[in-house]
């Protein structure tokens, strides 16, 4: 099949190419697939279940700062600190969650829920001096693989290509899985998923567990790779709406969709930040109009522009 | 004959609206009984608490020997009480099939296995032809029949059928009974809401009939459709 | 802690929330109407705050008055961009309109940025000065004069909603969108309608606080977030909801700022707004439904 | 734009974008040529432009373009032949993944040295990049302490940290007072909650015990907060005698308009680093409030001949007063272009090793010689202390650089 071909000659090429490329191309690189890994995470809830989350900053923050306080506080390895980031974030996710699906918030209101519980997070790191309050934990560069801490960025690289791989993957098994089905059939219409015996409450939840997961296992490669956090970089909007925006582009819901979307979006905002440069805000203010276009003109994504020619 | 639903002075109010009233109500295993009553008496009301989508404010559910009083839909659907929709809610994004693999996973959880139990409910409910058209894009009557066979796929003992020949042409609704005989040949019982008086004094073995929440009327569609209050109450709407 | 304390929170806390009420009024028109949560509110808000800085800078109208000017230039604007830009995507999935007006949002923020540079740009009114001491608390007459114009425009979109058929067609949409479309209104005219009002909403409130703020091309930003909150305490798409709501987050805001440590203010309004999101997801004071 | 310095690789991305922007990236790829038409040296800045610190970015980057033109006028970097420099230009806006990647494309085309980044947030990990790529950092606006921490070898700061911007400040309004016979026991303290923020109210807090105040009140809020009425009662409250203020623009001039209205009743509203109150805007804008307003800021040294003539030269060709991160700005390059003369190279390793020997007595700044200790650190590095008197900000310690004497206590303030 062309598809696959081209998969796999894509797939070749970002293995074997980086150690060619000038650092800037590698930065981005690696900026690309962060931000699509982000997006695969959201997409899990935001695009397969429908729950448009505002908040992901939440687990994203949680996950950065468990393995980083772990580390600084306790030495524990941020390979493990990741793991328990990310059950710690599932765990938080699975409290919202409950709590507003429990009460029945929908659309709008799920978003904005999640939103505030984000904000509530930063505000109180922004408060608790235990945890950095704004001067945030930084983690000193050095060589110590066992630790999550590389000389040089290849080897960041490749941990986040494995990363985004596997959340490919991951997405991939579930949407062909019953569970698959059943976040499909809750997107769609949720009493009449509920009529067909679908225990919408559970997949909800699960997709959240799981979404937030993935998501806070981001905040540690975060923290490890930029080698500073604070409360606004992990909590704030921006994070949030980083993860929906690679997806909805790209295709909310889609296997390969907020990958896509990574690969052209972070292009398009390096190209034009390089063509507008001298002119500030110019960029941004390109990036606004083009994100107003694709969704007036592709309102299900590329790759769903793409499957209905 | 045992009772498969056994219904006792189920009430359901909204505020200070009564929308049903008292209803005492049974379907027997292979039963088919028709719902009937003018607009606004309550029918659909009952099929929502019925099937958990509203918890009665007071009133007994009886399925299968135990209550269902606050479970969940998906819970009583697993427990083999599967309905439809007066509006048809169809996943409108999925394909036919895919909406149907939607209720076979009630009964297994291999994908496979779902798929091949929803293509054989396709085929059954005529809509093999169009499995893997978008659900969107069928016909009224085609997505009637698809909301039937999501229902039908999670292998119910009782069918809650609401409206499912409304808006139909004759031809349509001739074929929606032929499938409704065939599916209740296979030991399904039907409690349905319709309109088309032709159709549900053809298919129920008994009618029950609910006028501003309240039961008036039960028995043989034949007697019924003599009852002075029966026809008062339709005539009234009329009126 | 001093009653003189309280007392003053309470004052700052009302004058504060009038201007989120009018804010949030206009947002809330705009979602009872169109069922969109508007995130280029602030930012147009921070057009108007422009708009009423160059009227002063070039022309040397006062704020206040510019709004006899902004108000009307708004309205137009936003019947403009709902025409261009939101009715298009009116079918659109419910996120896919949310992002919409994410994306016009930047747009708006960096025009500004490119056109007028990052520079914070001050506006003084006559009254910018003036303040007196109710007891032992602080009344600034420009943040008094704001409360009190946003309270008027409130009650008169109020009477305007209840009074004139547009305002009667638009509650009917609000309301009923199919019965309304039924009742033969012009759905389309209305939503536009519904966007230039609330435009015209954040002009007015733009104008109001520049006397005793700042105009910068993030300004919208105080103002966004918090009108989302005021939205769903008073319940989406309630108009009188929203301005008491305002009055409830500028207490809570400034009740914060008085009884906790740290920046920790903003927790009380978070936390208010997740309550009552949960418990009351029609809002404290009712309106559409959330569930 | 009208000005004169040059942007290379930037007008060209627009037509065939990727494939430019792969060839400037490439060339880097052999230094050789680079350096064959040594007539250039090329110096990177990554500035915030876009978002909301996009007023204060410009402002340096002014500086920046003044001291590049100023030193091309000149003849350039005369020991490299007269060697010109080509400022390369990056938007981090004010986010960490474009610092990483702006620094990079950077460093790719061949910068002898990056400046900026303006947020300590995007320097912290910035130095990762510059260090990794034995590429000499000149920081410019950001505070935060333990920025130079861990051993770093191409990280330099020429202006006051966090701790010598805050603990000076103190002791000079403290020395001041006790020249006045004023006492200052009692101190309050406001801080935007951010990085910045956060570390000048930690220094203030911890300098008290060993300067004999005590910290009666500290209240650090958010920056887009509208209303700082209910914050600044609390503070009225508690009787200070002294309020310090450590935040942006926006948010210091409501704090400076509330305190005035509320009758806060303290000896002098002293800024700390702060973003308003020496800036000549602020104050043309607003003459009433800011009069007798003390800031603790970068300053420039106003007996220094030569700093009047940057400034005028400023004034002529932005239309402006210079502000203090202009003077920052324009200084570092000086610092810069003074290390390449002596390295006479523009290998990075060299021109690092030259900054590290840095002692150049010739500059604009209110301090004496400019040394980087082994951190990076300028190890005299100091504040001024500003007070606004009619309508300037003007010297007023320490006072060998003092242009006017204080007016402390500020009647005003005390209500």
């Amino acid at each position: 099949m062309a598809a696959r071909a081209v998969g796999l000659v894509a797939l070749a090429a970002l293995v074997a190419l980086p150690p060619l490329l000038p650092k800037y191309f590698l930065e981005v690189l690696i900026s690309v697939l962060f931000y699509a890994y982000l997006g695969e995470s959201w997409n899990v809830l935001g695009g397969y279940a429908g729950q448009f989350s505002f908040g992901h900053a939440a687990f994203f923050g949680i996950g950065a700062y468990t393995s980083t306080l772990l580390f600084l506080r306790l030495a524990v390895s941020p390979w493990i600190g990741m793991v328990a980031g990310g059950l710690l974030a599932a765990g938080f996710g699975l409290f919202a969650g409950s709590l507003s699906f429990r009460y029945g918030l929908r659309g709008p209101y799920f978003s904005l829920v999640t939103l505030a519980f984000a904000e509530m997070l930063r505000v109180v790191a922004v408060n608790t001096k235990a945890v950095g309050s704004s001067l945030g934990l930084s983690i000193a560069p050095r060589s110590a693989p066992a630790l999550f801490l590389f000389d040089g960025k290849l080897p960041y690289y490749y941990v986040i290509l494995a990363m985004a791989l596997g959340a490919v993957l991951l997405t991939r098994a579930i949407e062909r899985s019953k569970l698959g089905y059943a976040l499909h059939a809750v997107r769609e219409n949720e009493d009449a998923a509920e009529a067909a015996g679908v225990d919408t409450l559970a997949m909800k939840l699960r997709a959240m567990a799981i979404s937030s997961f993935l998501t806070a296992l981001g905040g540690t490669f975060y923290a490890q790779y930029y080698g500073y956090i604070d409360p606004s970089l992990t909590f704030g909007p921006a994070v949030s709406i980083q993860g929906l925006l690679q997806a909805i582009v790209g295709g909310a819901g889609t296997v390969l969709g907020p990958f896509v979307g990574s690969f052209v979006l972070t292009p398009i905002s390096e190209l034009s930040r390089a063509a507008l440069r001298g002119r500030a805000g110019a960029d941004v203010m390109l990036y606004g109009l083009i994100l107003v276009l694709v969704i007036s003109f592709l309102p299900h994504g590329l790759v769903g522009w793409f499957r209905r020619r | 004959m045992s009772d498969l639903l056994r219904v006792r002075g189920l009430t359901k109010r909204f505020g200070g609206l009564v929308a049903v009233n008292r209803l005492d109500l049974d379907v027997g295993a292979g039963e088919i009984v028709g719902l009937i009553g003018p607009n606004g008496a309550g029918k659909t009301t009952a099929f929502h608490v019925i099937s958990g989508f509203h918890v009665p404010s007071a009133g007994e559910i009886v399925f299968k020997g135990a209550s269902v009083v606050g479970q969940k839909p998906h819970a009583i659907c697993r427990r083999g009480l599967a309905r439809t929709f007066q509006i048809v809610q169809p996943f409108a994004g999925l394909t036919a099939l895919e909406n149907v693999m939607i209720g076979a996973f009630n009964r297994t959880g291999d994908v496979a296995e779902g798929r091949a139990h929803a293509r054989e409910v396709l085929d059954f409910v005529g809509l093999g032809s169009h499995r893997d058209a978008p659900a969107r894009t069928l016909t009224l009557a085609d997505r009637k029949r698809l909301e039937m066979a999501r229902a039908l796929a999670t292998q119910p003992e009782l069918l809650l059928l609401d409206e499912v020949m409304s808006g139909l042409n004759p031809t349509e609704i001739d074929q929606i009974v032929g499938l409704l005989r065939t599916i209740h040949a296979r030991g399904v019982a039907i409690l349905l809401i319709e309109h088309v008086m032709r159709a549900v004094m053809a298919l129920s073995h008994r009618l029950v009939v609910l006028h501003h929440g309240e039961k008036i009327a039960q028995g043989p569609p034949g007697e019924v459709a003599r009852d002075r209050r029966v026809i008062d109450a339709y005539l009234g709407e009329s009126a | 802690m001093t009653w003189g304390l309280l007392l003053q929170a309470v004052i700052s806390g009302l004058l504060l929330g009038g201007v989120y009420g009018l804010v949030a009024s206009g947002l809330t028109l705009i979602f009872g109407v169109l069922r969109i949560i508007n995130f280029a509110h602030g930012a147009i808000m921070m057009l108007a705050m422009y708009a009423s800085y160059w009227l002063h800078a070039l022309g040397g109208v006062d704020p206040y008055l510019s709004i006899l000017l902004t108000a009307p230039l708004f309205f137009v604007l936003g019947v403009g961009v709902q025409r261009v830009v939101i009715e298009p995507n009116r079918r659109a999935a419910e996120h896919n309109q949310l992002l919409l007006t994410l994306g016009l949002a930047l747009f708006l923020e960096n025009l500004a940025l490119v056109l007028w540079q990052g520079d914070f740009r001050t506006v003084r009114s006559a009254i910018s000065g003036t303040s007196f001491m109710l007891g032992d608390a602080l009344v600034e007459g420009a943040r008094l004069v704001a409360c009190a114009g946003a309270v008027v425009v409130c009650v008169g979109l109020f009477a305007w909603l209840r009074l004139t058929d547009a305002g009667k067609a638009l509650r009917a949409l609000a309301e009923e969108p199919e019965g309304a479309a039924l009742m033969g209104i012009d759905v389309t005219r209305i939503r536009g309608v519904a966007f230039g009002m609330g435009a015209a909403c954040v002009a007015v409130a733009g104008a109001l606080v520049t006397p005793f703020f700042y105009v910068a091309p993030d300004v919208g930003e105080s103002f966004n977030i918090m009108a989302f909150v005021v939205v769903v305490l008073g319940g989406m798409g309630n108009f009188l909801g929203a301005l008491l709501g305002g009055f409830v987050i500028g207490l809570a805001e400034s009740l914060g700022a008085t009884l906790l440590p740290g920046s920790l203010k903003y927790l009380v309004v978070f936390l208010l707004f997740v309550l009552v999101l949960l418990l009351r997801p029609e809002g404290i004071f009712g309106g559409a439904r959330g569930r | 734009m009208a000005t004169s310095y040059r942007v290379s690789g930037g007008g060209t991305i627009s037509r065939r974008g990727f494939l430019a922007l792969a060839g400037a990236a490439t060339a880097a790829g052999w230094p050789a040529i680079a350096r064959a038409q040594a007539r250039e040296v090329k110096v990177g800045y990554i500035l915030p432009m876009t978002g909301p610190l996009a007023f204060e970015a410009q402002i340096s980057l002014n500086g920046v373009q003044l001291a590049v033109d100023e030193i091309n006028g000149a003849g350039g970097v005369k020991s490299l032949g007269g060697a010109k420099l080509t400022l390369l230009p990056g938007d981090t806006q004010n986010k960490v993944e474009l610092g990483n990647s702006e620094a990079a494309r950077l460093i790719d085309q061949g910068i002898v040295a990056l400046i900026g980044p303006f947020s300590s947030l995007v320097a912290y990990s910035v130095r990762q990049v510059t260090e990794k790529n034995k590429t000499p950092f000149l920081l410019l606006a950001a505070v935060a302490d333990n920025l130079t921490e861990g051993g770093l070898r191409y990280v330099f700061r020429m202006q006051p940290n966090g701790k010598a911007m805050s603990t000076l400040t103190v002791n000079n309004m403290l020395e001041m007072a006790r020249a006045a016979a004023v006492p200052v026991k009692r101190v309050a303290m406001m801080h935007e909650d951010g990085n910045f923020g956060t570390t000048m109210g930690n220094h203030v807090e911890g300098f008290a015990k060993a300067s004999g105040f005590e910290m009666v009140q500290r209240i650090p809020y958010n920056l887009k907060s509208p209303d700082f009425t209910a914050e600044l009662s609390k503070i009225k409250a508690a009787r200070p005698d002294l309020l310090v203020i450590s935040g942006y623009y926006g948010d210091s001039k409501i704090i400076a308009e509330t305190a005035a209205k509320l009758r806060i009743g303290v000896h002098a509203l002293v800024g700390l680093a702060n973003a308003a109150y020496s800036n000549p805007r602020f104050i043309a804008d607003n003459r009433e409030l800011t009069d007798q307003l003390f800031d603790g800021n970068y300053w420039h040294n106003p007996q220094s001949a030569r700093a009047k003539a940057v400034f005028d030269a400023y004034q002529k060709r932005f239309s402006q007063v210079m502000s203090s991160h202009s003077v920052q700005a324009y200084q570092v390059v000086h610092v810069l272009r003074d290390a390449l003369e002596r390295a006479a190279s523009t290998d990075r390793d060299r021109v690092r090793d030259a900054l590290a020997k840095t002692n150049l007595a010739d500059h604009i700044l209110p301090q004496d010689a400019i040394r980087f200790d082994d951190s990076g650190e300028n190890a005299n590095a100091s504040p001024a202390l500003l007070q606004v008197q009619n309508g300037r900000p003007l010297v007023v310690g320490p006072a060998r650089f003092a242009e006017t004497k204080p007016v402390f206590p500020v009647p005003k303030w005390k209500g």
